[in-house]
């Protein structure tokens, strides 16, 4: 009785289970990712985080969701009801349908979906709705700023992250995840396709405003970004929302490209192993992207959408083109190994000789000769 | 300074309505209550009117109806991140228009602490400007991690770590602990690691560059007709500094250089002031290894100064730049007329002419670049 | 070993250089513990600030500084402190302010960086700068026109932090 | 991409060393013996009683008047325990207003005053501004608790390094009294059943009445006091019994006691028989006020020395009011006839009759004139006197007086000297 089947023979009593698992494992691993990022990136600057709340501060999470819970969640006076009202979920329910077809260990996805990764794909779009009615909803000049910014952020770098994830699609030859994850029993994708992992990794980075791609919720420029009039629950929702991505994009990712639960011992060893290994696996992501919010400042925004619209999206198209040559012909995948890391280290020195170039303004204009200053 | 572009312009027929951002005094990238109008037409600033007298306490007033000797613990709330620094511009003025010796050990101890001051002020500033530009705290923590030392170290000498109240007319309150030389030194090396730190995180980064080369280039010339003096006059080229152009105390005696900008723009405002810490460092090593033995305080002092017909005008190199003092006494124990020259006065006077045609997001970066403390501003 | 005066300690060399440079304008010299100090009528200000600015001799191109007193009887001056980078000397200028009318000429156009210093002083002490683009409050409220830096403005008593009709503290009425 | 790579490798070396926050309610940071954070009054161990004298020397040299103190005699000086004649009765600083700046300790001549160098004096977190608002009581409990160990003065670093650079002997240990060796012997005198303060000189031969009856009644402080006071301390006792009834709570021991020993009416309605009749000393039975001996005491109000000290004090204002030609106030001529002084009979003629009938002493003076009124018109009058004077002498010298000078006499309603009526 694999886990594929459903539950007691009777399918209506099979979902109401599922999405009961589902929204338990989410809320639990969403109030320890709270908890974690504060630990983790404390560490990064030498400081303590959470100790108050239980042992080591264990129960901080669980204590800010009963602070939000308790909280009054108010609504201004000039927010339009319906659109500030249905915002939250509006944000929250794609982030949840991803999850449902992301295989945690052989088939043990929720529901293993022949057509996996097309349909995150869709989904992934109506997140931009909620952030949009967010930002419009709640009448706030902050507000409405963030949500633009976060609107345009996000459908401009869904084009390289869908783009790139097709090149992995294609080589694998299916977009059945189950699948995917098991071709790659001896070598994982990212040894193959480094350069879209690269990609894959930058544009989850803004999908989920996170490190350099921060805008919407820029705190020094404009406070908050679109959830700035949310209080109490719905603003738990936006966080729930954005925690449950990220969680949901690092085990995604190492489905995808460090091979899921199948790398390195293949599927004969037991579920829990490979349940494990997954967790592993999107926990090392999840740190990369914790290490990276602690290192990086802020782009502008006129930077971050030259970046995705000048570089990005070319490179994933050209790595495209590169790899339907390579499967047209079916040359040996070590060259297109070669070729990608070839790319993805192109694409490291184009970015430092951009920010080395001479300085723009012209040198030093006026009549002060530069007093020198004796020593 | 960037043009507005023409080509953003919108076309005639979509008609847009300017929106105007309250940059409040209550928000976390004004370093205190400082306001700012922005009109911003999209993203573009195309107007900012600043607000300041928020934290005005009437420094001037309280110091002509306080004693010298008591007007001391209002001077070094002016720029409160660098006590020190402003203690020690009081001090020399009034010392001087009395014409008070100092011994030499009191001048070594001054110039010791003035330059940790200035060190600790240029954390906040490292720390703040990492906020500002994004790095969501890493910074602030770094700087704060070594704040906290050189606090500390304030706290063993004088007493207290923001508001020493340690220089006294005629020399300093009390003379060194014993261990004082080991602390200080350790401390010495602990600054320098916080500064490797921020380099590596800060000024090689990628992004952080990209955000701050070529924003708002400035050069001498108009930095002169603003009133720019200190890291934001030495970034435009022009290598001025106070302690050399025109030196007090014992700066002659030591050697230190004066890190320049090239082109006046807010990532050569950062490198000025992240080299400047270095020489500050430098000099003190010099004054603990030629730290002169003796008193420290001028035994003749009166009991009550009073100081007859006079008048000056002595600057002093501040933390963010000209940090003039100016005194006229007309007899009798109270100063007749005491004016402070705030450098963060005059580099915030330009703020409009600095801000409008970038981003907002710009706006706030640039203002972060001014290192403006509102203590000074509104005296 | 007292503060060594600033570089240009000749304080009256520089003045002596001034009066060369612009004979025609009248002014006394007189000397501060750290700059020479020339003391000029409201009228022929302007013509020496433009003298300082762009006569080569002298280039006093930074403007330090504007205080403004009450002298009490004597009415109101105005102290400008001036800066030359390229020859590294400095002055201060007296300008006593006619107790008729209280104002002195504006150098904002040659000095941008004297908009804020005259609305401060304006404010402050009462002189008005004729020829300010904007002379509102800078530091106190818009419409607030009391001048606290006169001496006749009292220092307010520090009020005793609990209630008036409490009186001192510990003794109970 | 290699500057983010070297920011990475940055935040990853800092994310390896440890951390620095210190977990503050847990575990404190010793602080150095330099730390000031409010200041505090020291307690003398050795006498038993604060070292401040109430001298405002620091109440003037404070830059935001954050202090007030008030002097009175020190009732140990007679005994004998101490010699300092004069103690801080109420000293208040308001820690809302001190700027801590150190300049009080400096200029205390008497080591009185010491800013607090441990976590005590920083933890004064209060929901009410005006708790911050320190009397005596808490200024001095922490050097009384002991826990103010190591008291440190600025001046003690200049004088060691004055006496280093000069050569001579190091200079002697201060706040020798206030240290916790003090202390212990304090203590350890306590358990001897000694006083708790060194009994400095035979205390003075001062023939108050309880003194001077050796008759061996258990030394009783109803005794020696004078019928006014006794029905202060009855109407006292009787408010405290009065509230403790209403709450309906029993009345405590010494409460009946002292009720008993004033003979108040109340104390028949608790306990139902007669005020105790205990030997009481003859002297405290009789009415009059006790016979007038040579010596008066200090206490008694009534005493000779003290009439003839009230009655020259009124005819000098009464005169001062005769020069000004101003009416003599009503309550001035009650105290003239209750003095019996000649002037009385002099004005008496001119006033009309209905002066006579005010009370004998009407309360209301006393407490007017009382110690700690600040603006008791004697006060007002000498503040008055003091700002003239000023004023007088600034013109002699013929400086323009300033306007301030000028306001603060007017709102003391008195007469600005004119130049021509300096002399």
């Amino acid at each position: 009785m694999s886990f594929g089947d459903p539950f007691f023979g009777i399918s209506w009593l099979d979902i109401i289970i599922r999405t009961l698992i589902m929204v338990s494992a989410m809320t639990v691993v969403v109030i320890y990712l709270t908890y974690g990022e504060r630990k983790v990136v404390a560490r990064f600057q030498m400081r303590l985080g959470p100790t108050r709340t239980g042992p080591v501060g264990l129960l901080q999470g669980v204590a800010d969701a009963l602070k939000l819970v308790v909280k009054e969640d108010l609504r201004p006076r000039n927010a339009d009801r319906w659109v500030f009202e249905f915002a939250p979920y509006a944000t929250f329910v794609p982030v949840f349908l991803v999850l449902l077809t992301l295989p945690f260990a052989e088939d043990w996805g929720i529901r293993n979906l022949a057509l996996g990764m097309f349909f995150v794909f869709a989904v992934l779009g109506l997140n931009i709705v909620g952030v949009l009615m967010a930002g419009f909803g709640s009448g706030n000049k902050y507000a409405l700023l963030g949500g633009i910014r976060a609107a345009a952020q996000m459908i401009s770098y869904e084009i390289p992250l869908v783009v790139a994830l097709l090149t992995v699609a294609m080589l694998a030859g299916t977009l059945d995840l189950n699948q995917i994850a098991n071709l790659q029993g001896d070598r994982p994708f990212i040894l193959v396709q480094p350069l879209a992992f690269v990609i894959f990794f930058i544009a989850v980075l803004s999908e989920l405003h996170r490190a350099p791609f921060d805008i919407p919720v820029a705190e020094s420029e404009i406070v908050g970004g679109y959830f700035v009039e949310y209080s109490g629950i719905r603003w738990s929702m936006f966080q729930l929302a954005e925690y449950a991505a990220l969680w949901g994009f690092s085990i995604f990712g190492s489905v995808v490209f460090l091979g899921g639960w199948n790398f390195p011992f293949g599927s004969e060893v037991g579920v829990g192993l490979q349940l494990a290994l997954t967790l592993i696996k999107s926990t090392l992501m999840i740190f990369l992207i914790f290490w990276v919010r602690a290192t990086m400042p802020r782009l502008r925004m006129d930077q971050l959408m030259s970046f995705c619209w000048k570089v990005l999206i070319e490179i994933s198209f050209a790595l495209l083109l590169v790899t339907g040559f390579f499967l047209y012909y079916n040359w040996p995948q070590e060259i297109l190994a070669l070729v990608n890391w070839g790319g993805a280290l192109l694409l490291l020195i184009a970015i430092f000789i951009r920010t080395r170039r001479k300085s723009k303004a012209g040198d030093l204009v006026g009549t002060y000769k530069n007093i020198e200053v004796t020593e | 300074m960037t043009t507005w572009p023409e080509s953003q312009g919108t076309s005639t027929s979509l008609e847009t309505v300017d929106m105007t951002i309250n940059v409040g005094p209550q928000h976390p990238a004004t370093h205190g209550v400082f306001r700012m109008v922005l009109t911003v037409d999209g993203e573009l600033v195309k107007d900012c009117e600043p607000y300041i007298g928020y934290l005005h306490r009437g420094l001037e007033k309280l110091t002509e109806n306080a004693d010298y000797r008591q007007a001391m613990g209002w001077w070094d709330r002016t720029d409160y991140l660098a006590g020190m620094c402003c203690e020690g511009a009081y001090v020399m003025a009034v010392e001087k228009l009395a014409g008070i010796e100092v011994p030499e050990r009191a001048e070594y101890i001054r110039v010791l602490m003035m330059e940790l001051s200035r060190i600790n002020s240029h954390f906040m500033f490292l720390g703040a400007f990492g906020a500002d530009v994004g790095s969501f705290g890493t910074s602030f923590t770094y700087g704060w991690r070594e704040r906290e030392r050189i606090y500390d170290l304030f706290e063993e000498v004088a007493g207290d770590r923001m508001f020493p109240t340690y220089f006294k007319v005629g020399g300093v309150t009390m003379d060194l602990p014993e261990n004082f030389e080991t602390r200080c030194r350790d401390i010495l090396s602990s600054i320098r690691q916080g500064l490797e730190d921020f380099d590596g995180l800060l000024t090689g980064n990628e992004v952080f560059v990209e955000r701050c080369r070529d924003l708002n280039p400035v050069t001498p010339e108009q930095a002169i007709a603003w009133g720019f003096t200190g890291p934001m006059l030495r970034a435009t080229g022009l290598g001025w500094d106070i302690r050399k152009a025109e030196p007090y105390s014992i700066y002659e005696r030591l050697n230190f250089d004066i890190p320049t900008g090239k082109q006046g723009d807010v990532f050569d405002r950062y490198w000025v002031r992240l080299s400047e810490m270095y020489q500050s460092a430098r000099i003190v090593e010099q004054c603990l290894d030629e730290m002169p033995s003796g008193r420290v305080l001028n035994p003749d002092l009166p009991k009550t100064l009073r100081i007859d017909e006079g008048e000056l005008y002595l600057p002093t190199e501040g933390t963010k730049g000209e940090y003039g003092v100016y005194l006229m006494a007309q007899g009798g124990t109270n100063a007749y007329r005491a004016k402070l020259r705030s450098p963060s006065f005059s580099n915030l006077s330009a703020l409009r002419e600095l801000v409008v045609g970038n981003y907002v997001a710009d706006a706030i970066v640039i203002l972060g670049s001014l290192d403006i403390v509102l203590g000074e501003v509104d005296k | 070993m007292s503060t060594k005066t600033s570089p240009d300690s000749g304080n009256i060399k520089t003045a002596e250089l001034i009066r060369t440079q612009l004979p025609n304008i009248p002014f006394e010299i007189s000397e501060t513990k750290t700059y020479a100090d020339l003391k000029i009528e409201p009228e022929n200000f302007l013509s020496l600030v433009d003298g300082l600015n762009k006569n080569d001799a002298l280039s006093f191109d930074l403007l330090r500084n504007i205080v403004a007193i009450d002298m009490g009887e004597a009415g109101l001056w105005a102290k400008y402190h001036f800066y030359s980078f390229v020859h590294g000397h400095g002055i201060q200028v007296t300008v006593p302010a006619k107790s008729t009318d209280l104002t002195i000429p504006s150098i904002t156009k040659t000095y941008p960086t004297a908009n804020w210093h005259e609305r401060e002083a304006a404010e402050m002490v009462g002189l008005k700068f004729q020829g300010h683009p904007d002379p509102r409050n800078l530091l106190l409220e818009e419409d607030l026109d009391i001048h606290p830096l006169r001496k006749a403005h009292p220092l307010q008593k520090p009020e005793i932090l609990q209630g008036i009709e409490d009186g001192p503290p510990g003794v109970e009425q | 991409m290699f500057g983010i790579l070297k920011g990475l490798a940055t935040t990853f070396s800092t994310f390896t060393r440890k951390p620095v926050t210190i977990e503050y309610p847990d575990e404190k940071r010793d602080l150095p013996e330099r730390q000031r954070s409010f200041p505090v009054l020291t307690w003398d161990f050795d006498h038993d009683e604060p070292f401040c004298t109430g001298c405002n020397i620091c109440v003037r040299n404070c830059p935001v008047d954050c202090m007030t103190a008030v002097m009175q005699d020190n009732p140990k000086h007679p005994e004998g325990t101490s010699n300092r004649r004069k103690i801080a009765g109420k000293f208040w600083i308001d820690y809302a207003r001190c700027m801590r700046c150190n300049i009080c300790v400096e200029v205390c001549p008497f080591e009185a005053i010491v800013m607090d160098n441990n976590w005590s004096g920083h933890e004064h977190s209060v929901f009410d501004r005006r708790d911050l608002h320190k009397d005596i009581e808490d200024l001095l409990a922490s050097s009384k608790s002991g826990e103010l160990s190591r008291p440190f003065r600025p001046l003690d670093s200049i004088n060691l390094s004055e006496a280093v650079s000069t050569g001579e002997e190091t200079p002697e240990a201060t706040f020798v009294a206030a240290l916790p060796k003090a202390r212990e012997e304090q203590n350890q005198r306590i358990e001897q059943g000694l006083g708790a303060a060194i009994q400095e000189r035979e205390p003075e031969v001062q023939a108050t009445t309880s003194a001077s009856n050796e008759s061996g009644v258990a030394e009783d402080d109803f005794s020696g006091l004078s019928e006014r006071k006794l029905r202060a301390r009855r109407m006292k006792a009787e408010r405290e019994a009065k509230v403790l009834l209403e709450k309906n709570e029993v009345v405590g021991q010494e409460l009946l006691y002292v009720l008993g020993r004033t003979k108040s009416t109340l104390y028949k309605e608790i306990t139902g028989e007669d005020a105790p009749s205990i030997p009481v000393p003859p002297s405290a039975k009789a009415d009059s006020p006790s016979p007038i001996s040579p010596n008066s005491d200090a206490g008694d109000p009534n005493s000779p020395r003290k009439i003839r000290a009230k009655r020259m004090r009124a005819e000098r204002t009464a005169r001062e009011h005769i020069e000004k030609n101003e009416e003599v106030p009503a309550v001035l001529m009650t105290i003239l006839r209750d003095t019996e002084s000649p002037i009385y009979t002099e004005l008496g003629g001119t006033e009309t009759p209905q002066v006579l009938e005010t009370g004998t002493s009407n309360p209301d003076i006393a407490t007017e004139n009382a110690e700690g009124n600040v603006d008791s018109p004697r006060k007002l009058r000498a503040r008055r006197m003091r700002a003239e004077k000023e004023a007088q002498e600034l013109l002699n010298q013929g400086e323009p007086i300033p306007e301030e000078l000028v306001e603060r006499i007017k709102s003391l309603d008195g007469t600005v000297p004119t130049p021509e009526s300096a002399t």
